[in-house]
């Protein structure tokens, strides 16, 4: 990429290495997500009363909304990415968007899972509780990781670090972005139903 | 031949198994040391010779790398070939059920095995069953049905005599059969690990004629029917 | 007796083997299960479920990675140079 | 990322300890890698030396008690897959040779690598403390199967196997990075020239060795959260008294385990490949048939796995398919060997150190790979299943690409590492004891598993089958075999020191060979390449009709 690098590289993929690795790193996390929906299925499978007697059910119009916000996040990401690859400087705008609709997903169910524990929803209560915790927890900390990521490239744009020519600097956080956006309606379904 | 390593084959179906370890040694063996002459040939016969180049030899058409594809595919066949015979074999132990005679619970906890014997009525769970801590006693010719389960961890059923080995899943009970065709005493053995006293988790299966095993019940049905208030529930 | 060709012979062992599998794969009463006596009729369909979930998502992510990448390298070089000649390098730094 | 690679760093610490090159980074995992190989070599030591004098005072360690036993299994296991193999086939060779192959001045991601190194190291510290805590260290097996490693109550320590978890998820994380970064290089940072089918042999088998374990590992990092929230929160997702299912974690783990074999097998296979026509002086046989035998090895190891529970309590209707999807991976592998076999045909073989292990490497291995039939043919598993013929079994399959190759990676590259060549009379010593006790080590074995010898008891003798003369004379050879094996290694570390300091100055291209690795000096620099190569050929020219000498490197103008 530097011009002054005394070994350029040769007939390369037109990908940048970052997009590459992020494509890389999504789908090991695909793995890992597939790995908890399978324990999740058989789980469920296996136990007779689903969800148990005594067991709050789950916020479904509620979560329905914060999907919703999630998904509106992801829309808005790409115009992010999109504004930034036509070289126009409104991409700050709609990252700043993106991580105040990414922050308000985690508010509403951050205030869901409080409810959840109240009302005796918790990780040891039972296996719909403890799955419940880990599947929705980890996506949770997914979109933090993610949040945060944003937060740093955004921070970038608006220095404007990203100016030196790279055109498709906002690809792999967009990649990411929308992967963990992608997973959710599938959690979503899953658990929720 | 090395099946004479074999420890003491003592049910229906532990020739079968034992046939079948000797049918694929043999297969794999010749193959093994045919590639392993090979090899060995190779390494000597082009080692450096002054005034002997190498071939330039790449081997990027199909009709040389023959060479290499038509032993893989005839290894192929002999595999598959291994398989077939080695289905049936597996399909009788694992997948059937021929009418048992006799009825067992068998019990893995840390670290012993537990044996529930359903008593005169022939069903499990109920009132005259009765229990043997670390002896099985079957009677010998006769097809036994077992109900394998687990209390606390994993455990392995494993009678290398009988060729039989069966995990045991707590929380879940698997079936299975054997037919003992030797009088004797042999071992029962865990043979997955299991915590600190694994190595001490054994068990005595004791094959016995009719009437020895009818001696036996009725003894155990004596001594134990004031305490048969609660059998093992799995 | 008649004898027999190799080829019959192969035949046979094909259609043996065949058999052979096929007694186990379609068998009706499994006996050594444990999801099948002791647990519910829907964990024995998770875990079949779940196993070709897992056996096959690699492929799936395999299939789609390399089709990214052959779209993404077919739409922005439009010409490869010709083999084992070194002309992409004045390009790459651009 | 590409600007600190233009001013070399300075001072001891940033030269050494926190360098982002790539070269110094794999020296750091290889004496990493070296170091728990010692501490699993010991391990091995304790194990024979248990069975063979049960019950009396080990030299060097002490009683084994069970509980003992249980964990010195374990960590031997863990130890040997997951802090030898691992850092050292696949992070410390394909960390020094990928970007020196491919004519890059460094990794992709250089920070990232060093990340990698330093979670690795955090990873390994927290596993070597588990053996001072209270409780000791994890006993649950290196499959740490759940209820036994579900709670404290079954295994005994509190605190052993949650550091083994939180180890082995260090460790993933960090190859997960070493992965992405050792993919993202080979595709996109090669030398003009360098088509994808110019790439060594041993750059492919590592990218599709960090290919199958990136797709692999997600399961299992999924099934050791699971567990270890079973243990620290009490979820029970694995304990069937709260309604869970142990098998669940038997299928997330073997996702993953069985595909892991692969992964170590690869690279090591690699160095193979590597070495067999540089010393045969010959094409490799079949270049691109190995490449796709090796994809198809690739993809067909995710669907092998459910072999290694034929017996766990999965439903056996199962068992046949698996047995064949099993029988049939054994196909491109056998095509590998054999390719490698035939490279050596018409060939002009010389015997130094580096060839003698990829050859012992390929004679072992066949003993591993046929007995892999044994295991993967379900009826004949109900008997072998968990003896020690599975123990042999997989020895043999594996010490050839860990040791094996490892040892013949390291006479072939250490001097393009430390720029001195290894001495050949203590390497040809160090072959000739490594093959011969390796095979008086685990051949016995085989027996043993015949005899029905189960694994992991810490006494024979509890058993009356195994209370005999034979069962004692073979663990004596094996034991006399695994003593031996761990003095053999002993000229290889006098040489690597010896050599380090007063070897044998190494030339850019010792071995005249192809690869772009040798056309750097010895030690390479920083940023490795002073000029831009140019790749005009595949890298196994030898005795090509084109060329006059029998090599022909691949940025030789044509």
């Amino acid at each position: 990429m530097e011009s002054s690098r005394a070994v350029t590289s040769g007939p390369s993929l037109p990908v940048s290495n970052g997009a590459f690795a992020m494509a890389l790193f999504i789908a090991s996390e695909a793995m890992f997500f597939t790995g908890l929906i399978s324990a999740f299925v058989v789980l469920r499978a296996q136990t007779l009363d689903w969800p148990p007697a005594g067991q709050p059910r789950l916020p479904v119009v509620a979560t329905g909304f914060s999907t919703f916000l999630l998904l509106l996040s992801g829309w808005s990401m790409f115009r992010a990415r999109l504004m930034s690859r036509q070289g126009r400087g409104h991409s700050a705008k709609w990252l700043t968007l993106t991580a105040v609709l990414g922050a308000s997903f985690l508010l509403l169910q951050g205030a869901e899972w409080t409810r959840m524990i109240q009302f005796g929803l918790t990780t040891t209560s039972s296996l719909y509780g403890g799955t419940f915790y880990v599947l929705v927890g980890a996506h949770g900390l997914h979109v933090v990781a993610a949040l945060a990521a944003l937060l740093i490239v955004r921070a970038r744009v608006v220095r404007g670090g990203y100016s030196e020519g790279r055109e498709d600097a906002l690809l792999p956080m967009t990649m990411y972005w929308l992967f963990v956006v992608a997973v959710w309606p599938v959690l979503y379904a899953l658990v929720y139903f | 031949m090395f099946d004479s390593w074999l420890p003491e084959a003592a049910s229906s179906y532990a020739e079968k198994i034992d046939g079948l370890l000797v049918f694929i040694t043999v297969i794999v063996g010749a193959w093994f040391l045919a590639s392993e002459a090979l090899l060995v040939y190779l390494a000597l016969r082009y080692r450096r010779v002054e005034g002997r180049p190498a071939a330039y030899i790449p081997a990027n058409t199909l009709r040389v790398m023959a060479v290499v594809l038509v032993p893989c595919v005839v290894i192929l066949v002999f595999d598959l070939v291994i398989d077939a015979v080695a289905a049936p074999v597996w399909h009788e132990i694992k997948e059937t059920q021929p009418p048992h005679d006799a009825l067992i619970r068998v019990s893995g906890e840390q670290w012993a095995w537990r044996f529930f014997y359903p008593g005169p009525d022939g069903v499990l769970d109920s009132a005259d069953d009765f229990e043997v801590v670390n002896e099985m006693h079957v009677p010998v010719g006769a097809v036994v049905l077992f109900e394998l389960v687990a209390k606390d961890v994993l455990h392995s059923l494993w009678i290398p005599a009988l060729r039989l080995k069966q995990d045991a899943v707590p929380g879940r009970s698997i079936r299975g059969w054997f037919k003992a065709t030797r009088e004797g005493r042999y071992e029962i053995i865990c043979a997955e690990i299991c915590g600190f006293g694994h190595t001490l988790m054994k068990s005595g299966l004791v094959v016995e004629n009719q009437t020895a095993y009818r001696a036996w019940l009725d003894s155990q049905q004596g001594t134990q029917l004031a305490e048969a208030g609660h059998p093992g529930q799995r | 007796m008649r004898v027999t060709t190799h080829a019959e012979r192969l035949l046979r062992t094909a259609l043996f083997a065949l058999c052979g599998w096929a007694v186990t794969l379609f068998a009706r009463n499994a006996l050594a299960c444990s999801v099948c006596i002791s647990a519910t009729e829907e964990t024995r369909e998770a875990y079949y479920g779940t196993t070709i979930l897992l056996m096959l998502l690699p492929f799936l992510i395999l299939a789609t990675f390399g089709g990214w990448l052959y779209r993404l390298s077919r739409d922005s070089v439009p010409s490869p140079g010709p083999p084992h000649e070194p002309s992409q390098l004045p390009e790459v730094d651009a | 990322m590409a600007h600190s690679a233009h001013h070399p760093p300075v001072g001891f610490l940033g030269r050494y300890v926190f360098s982002t090159d790539h070269k110094v980074i794999a020296k750091q995992y290889l004496f990493t890698g070296i170091f728990m190989a010692l501490v699993g070599g010991f391990l091995a030591y304790v194990i024979r030396m248990q069975l063979t004098f049960p019950g009396e005072s080990i030299p060097g360690y002490g009683h084994v008690s069970f509980v003992h036993y249980n964990a010195v299994v374990t960590l031997h296991g863990t130890i040997m897959i997951f802090w030898v193999a691992m850092p050292v086939l696949l992070a410390a060779l394909a960390n020094f040779l990928i970007p020196l192959m491919i004519g890059a001045e460094d990794m992709a991601f250089p920070r990232l690598n060093m990340l990698s190194y330093w979670i690795f190291l955090l990873s390994t510290v927290v596993l070597l403390s588990s053996f001072f805590v209270p409780g000791g260290a994890a006993a649950g097996g290196w499959t740490s199967y759940p209820p036994l490693s579900g709670s404290a109550a079954f295994s005994g320590g509190q605190w052993g196997v949650s550091l083994w978890i939180l180890a082995v998820a260090l460790e993933f994380a960090a190859f997960l990075m070493g992965g992405i970064n050792f993919i993202t290089t080979a595709f996109n940072m090669r030398a003009p020239g360098m088509k994808l089918f110019d790439m060594p042999i041993m750059v492919w088998l590592q990218v599709v060795a960090a290919i199958v374990f990136m797709l692999s590992v997600g399961p299992l990092i999924a099934g050791a959260v699971m567990l270890l929230l079973d243990r620290l929160v009490g979820t029970g997702f694995f304990d069937p008294a709260a309604g869970g299912d142990p098998l669940l974690f038997q299928h997330l783990f073997w996702f993953f385990g069985h595909p892991e074999v692969y992964v170590v097998l690869l690279p090591g296979f690699g160095v193979i490949g590597e070495i067999l026509p540089v010393f045969s002086r010959k094409p490799i046989f079949g270049y691109r048939m190995i490449i796709y035998a090796t994809f198809v090895t690739g993809v067909m190891s995710f669907i092998v796995w459910a072999h290694h529970q034929f017996i766990a309590g999965i439903d056996p209707r199962l068992a046949t398919p698996f047995s064949i999807t099993t029988i049939l991976i054994s196909v491109p592998i056998a095509i590998m060997v054999f390719s490698y076999m035939a490279t050596l045909w018409r060939g002009s073989i010389e015997f130094k150190t580096p060839m003698l292990f990829a050859l012992g490497a390929l004679a072992v291995f066949l003993l591993g790979g046929v007995t892999g039939i044994h295991n993967g043919t379900p009826a004949a598993d109900i008997f072998l299943h968990d003896t020690y013929f599975v123990v042999a079994h997989f020895h043999y399959a594996l010490i050839p690409p860990v040791f094996f190759a490892f040892f013949a990676a390291m006479y072939y590259w250490f001097p393009k590492m430390f720029g001195r060549m290894l001495n050949e009379r203590l390497g040809v010593a160090h072959f000739v004891f490594t093959f011969f006790f390796m095979n008086l080590t685990f051949l016995p074995m085989f027996l043993l598993g015949f005899m029905g010898h189960q694994r992991r008891i810490a006494d024979p003798r509890v058993f009356d089958t195994l209370r005999n003369a034979q069962v004692e004379n073979l663990h004596w050879l094996a034991t006399i075999g695994a003593i031996g094996l761990l003095l053999g290694q002993i000229p290889f570390l006098v040489n690597l020191v010896m050599s380090l300091i007063r070897g044998e100055r190494a030339e850019a291209n010792p071995w005249r060979a192809n690869t772009l690795e040798w056309t750097v000096p010895s030690p390479p620099g920083h940023g490795n390449f002073e000029r831009q190569p140019v790749v005009y050929r595949g890298p196994y020219e030898y005795s090509s009709p084109e060329s006059s000498e029998d090599f022909l490197p691949q940025n030789a103008a044509p």
